[in-house]
């Protein structure tokens, strides 16, 4: 078990430092998170109620999430790395769980930008909305990395991507957007937890499925 | 007995469709008694709901087959669920159609996002046109099918899911009590009529899946002949 | 150590490789020779467990912790120093004494000096030696050379041959394919000749 | 016809309609497995004879 754990602590590791070295995805995520927003103030009329713009601020976390996914086996797939981590004896789901950790501190990572701005420039930021981030990030890091790994074994991989995650992310947005809304946040809170340990099991039980032949 | 149930299975199953559907038919339109509410459109109930049942029904099956296709290795399985999901896409899609213009007779519009089984059918329609893209941009091969077959199991999960995130989501934006769409009760003629119509659906179904499964392997077996011979 | 019979792979339509027969005992050397398109790749990929075979039949009598794999690809990140990829490798394959061990390596490869260095610097031939490193680091049992002479120069060539001639781990099992068996002298027990499907 | 039965009607011909253009996307491919077979046949000929 605890062997386990070493090595998603070594693969997480290295996951982190090849984003540290290239530089490749957190920047652009946060530019991005940040032009959305902006560009939503041009696309919503002037006096629009508060529950358009947390709609808004969903839809630019969830394109925001699409563009780390996508990159999230480039570095594997660029000389089939991949292969290098499947000879290894390490168990194939270990390489999912550091993959997901690694996705989730990219994200947290631009929504530590994303909420202070949308503070700024529309709603104040609650408590439920940063929980309701926070749960959102799991499951969307967890279900959009196996997705991820699908894909890249598809030629149009970046294509892919978004069509096979737009669907499952639905009750993502649906939990996220009534966490921020709702009288009752704790009922939406509830179901994004679900949905995070549903899927979040699955995808850790289906990996290697995806990954080997 | 069985032998000849084996070799003329296609045969029983469409004829027992054809009675089926004729009788079906008929009990739908001349006995069941009229809705007092909806008057005579209410008999799109008995095409609407047996057709979307029988799409649930191939989403499962596909399921199941992808869950044999992973834990049996069962390599059969992977036509099966492929057939399966093929199937419910096109049930999926009669399903939206028929929710339509049962939408347009009940409120006057195409489509209503209050009707929980139609955004339902939308997403699973998503979610499995996702699927054909992933097998037509994946090499054939064992991969392709642990792929295709996680990603069909994702969707039977998806279904429940998918369920209570549409419920949650009317109730955010109506915070009144759930509406009921159950309505009054159906009376016994027809409740029969109702399982009459869903039977000769399901018959009509199994006898379009034995086809178009055939259909699959026959093409894989001429792949695998011209393969030997060129 | 490795049994087939009949063993044949399709990539969709496309054959790679079709009714292969071999049988090789542990600490045999066996060398793999063909044509482009013979299969040699495919060959050794289903060694590794990498790919299933689609026809025939394959036991390879080994654990993956005890397989090392020498791939077209060198099988490291380019946005990490050779110490961290081999690093990496070496957590995942729990080697005790990790340090001395790649240090050892990286020494006897001539790859001290840029072990620092971001692999993407590395020349080709560098490289290759880097992957020989990460294929040999946690001492396999089975050995699996696909091609390993390639962007080798002559003093990379000396080391890899030397490396072969090595007593220890004793009984180990080495299959090479190459399109220079010249160079492996008289070193394979075994041969195979694969020709295109 | 009141409205009603018109839609009601609708929905059984979408129904009929399905099934028929499954039926005509059967016989296309029958047609095509049909010459694929002939071809191979011919291909399994020639491969005996030569």
């Amino acid at each position: 078990m605890s062997g386990y754990f070493a090595d998603v602590t070594a693969l997480a590791r290295k996951d982190l430092l090849v984003e540290l070295r290239s530089r490749d995805t957190v920047p652009a995520m946060l530019l991005f998170v940040v032009g959305a927003l902006v560009v939503f103030h041009f696309a919503l009329p002037e006096d629009s109620s508060r529950l358009a713009a947390a709609g808004m601020l969903w839809i630019a976390l969830l394109f925001t999430a699409l563009l780390a996914l996508v990159r999230s086996f480039v570095a594997e797939r660029e000389g089939t790395v991949i292969d290098g981590l499947l000879l290894a004896p390490c168990d194939r789901s270990a390489i999912w769980l550091a993959k997901s950790l690694s996705v989730f501190a990219f994200l947290a990572f631009a929504e530590a930008v994303a909420l202070p701005a949308f503070a700024l420039f529309y709603e104040p930021v609650t408590w439920e909305l940063i929980a309701g981030v926070a749960l959102a990030n799991v499951g969307i890091a967890a279900v959009g990395t196996l997705l991820g790994a699908m894909a890249a074994a598809a030629r149009a991989r970046e294509l892919l991507l978004p069509l096979l995650f737009l669907p499952l992310a639905i009750p993502l947005i649906v939990g996220g957007v009534g966490a921020t809304l709702a009288e009752d946040p704790a009922r939406y809170l509830g179901f994004l937890a679900l949905y995070d340990l549903i899927f979040a099991i699955l995808s850790w039980a289906s990996f290697e499925y995806v990954v080997t032949e | 007995m069985s032998t000849w149930l084996r070799n003329n299975g296609a045969v029983v199953l469409a004829s027992a469709a054809a009675v089926l559907l004729v009788t079906g038919l008929g009990l739908a339109l001349l006995w069941a008694p009229e809705d007092a509410d909806q008057g005579p459109s209410q008999r799109i109930f008995y095409i609407h709901v047996p057709v979307a049942l029988t799409a649930y029904v191939f989403f499962g099956w596909a399921a199941w087959k992808a869950f044999r296709l992973l834990w049996k290795r069962d390599d059969r399985a992977d036509l099966e669920s492929y057939t399966a999901v093929h199937m419910g896409v096109i049930f999926g899609v009669l399903t939206l159609v028929t929710g339509s213009i049962w939408a347009k007779i009940s409120w006057g519009v195409w489509w209503t996002w209050s009707e929980r089984q139609l955004v339902l059918f939308l997403i699973l329609f998503l979610f499995y046109s996702a699927y054909f893209m992933l097998r037509y941009s994946t090499e054939p091969g064992p991969r392709r099918a642990r792929t295709s077959a996680v990603y069909a199991l994702f969707g039977a999960v998806l279904l429940p899911v998918s369920f209570l995130a549409i419920r949650l989501a009317e109730q955010l934006l109506h915070p009144a009590p759930l509406f009921n769409r159950d309505g009054p009760q159906m009376s016994a003629s027809m409740f029969l009529t109702f399982c009459v119509c869903l039977a000769a659906m399901l018959t009509l179904a199994a006898t379009l899946y034995r086809i178009e499964l055939t259909g699959k392997r026959v093409d894989a077996r001429l792949r695998e002949l011209r393969e030997h011979l060129t | 150590m490795i049994r087939a019979r009949g063993l044949g792979r399709r990539f969709g339509d496309k054959r790679a490789l079709t009714g292969v027969d071999v049988d090789l005992h542990r600490g045999e050397f066996l060398l793999v020779t063909g044509p482009n398109g013979s299969g040699k790749t495919t060959f050794m990929r289903l060694l590794a467990g990498l790919l299933v075979p689609t026809a025939g039949e394959l036991e390879v009598e080994t654990d993956r912790a005890r397989v090392g794999f020498l791939s077209h690809d060198p099988l490291v990140y380019r946005e990490l120093t050779p110490l961290e990829n081999l690093d990496l490798y070496g957590r995942l394959y729990r080697i005790s004494e990790r340090r001395e061990r790649i240090g050892m390596l990286l020494e006897r490869f001539g790859l001290w000096d840029a072990r620092a260095e971001p692999t993407a610097d590395l020349s080709r031939g560098m490289l290759q030696r880097l992957a020989l490193c990460r294929t040999l680091l946690h001492q396999p049992e089975l050995l699996l050379l696909d091609e390993p002479f390639t962007a080798l120069d002559t003093a990379g060539a000396e080391l890899l041959l030397d490396e072969l001639g090595r007593p220890e781990p004793r009984d180990r099992t080495v299959v090479v394919s190459s399109h220079q068996p010249e160079r492996l002298a008289d070193r394979p027990t075994a041969r195979l000749a694969l020709v295109p499907a | 016809m009141s409205t009603g039965e018109k839609y009601l009607a609708a929905a059984y011909l979408v129904l009929f309609a399905a099934v028929l253009v499954y039926v005509v996307l059967i016989s296309l491919k029958l047609t095509r497995i049909e010459r694929e077979l002939t071809e191979l046949a011919r291909l399994a000929e020639e491969r005996r004879g030569g």
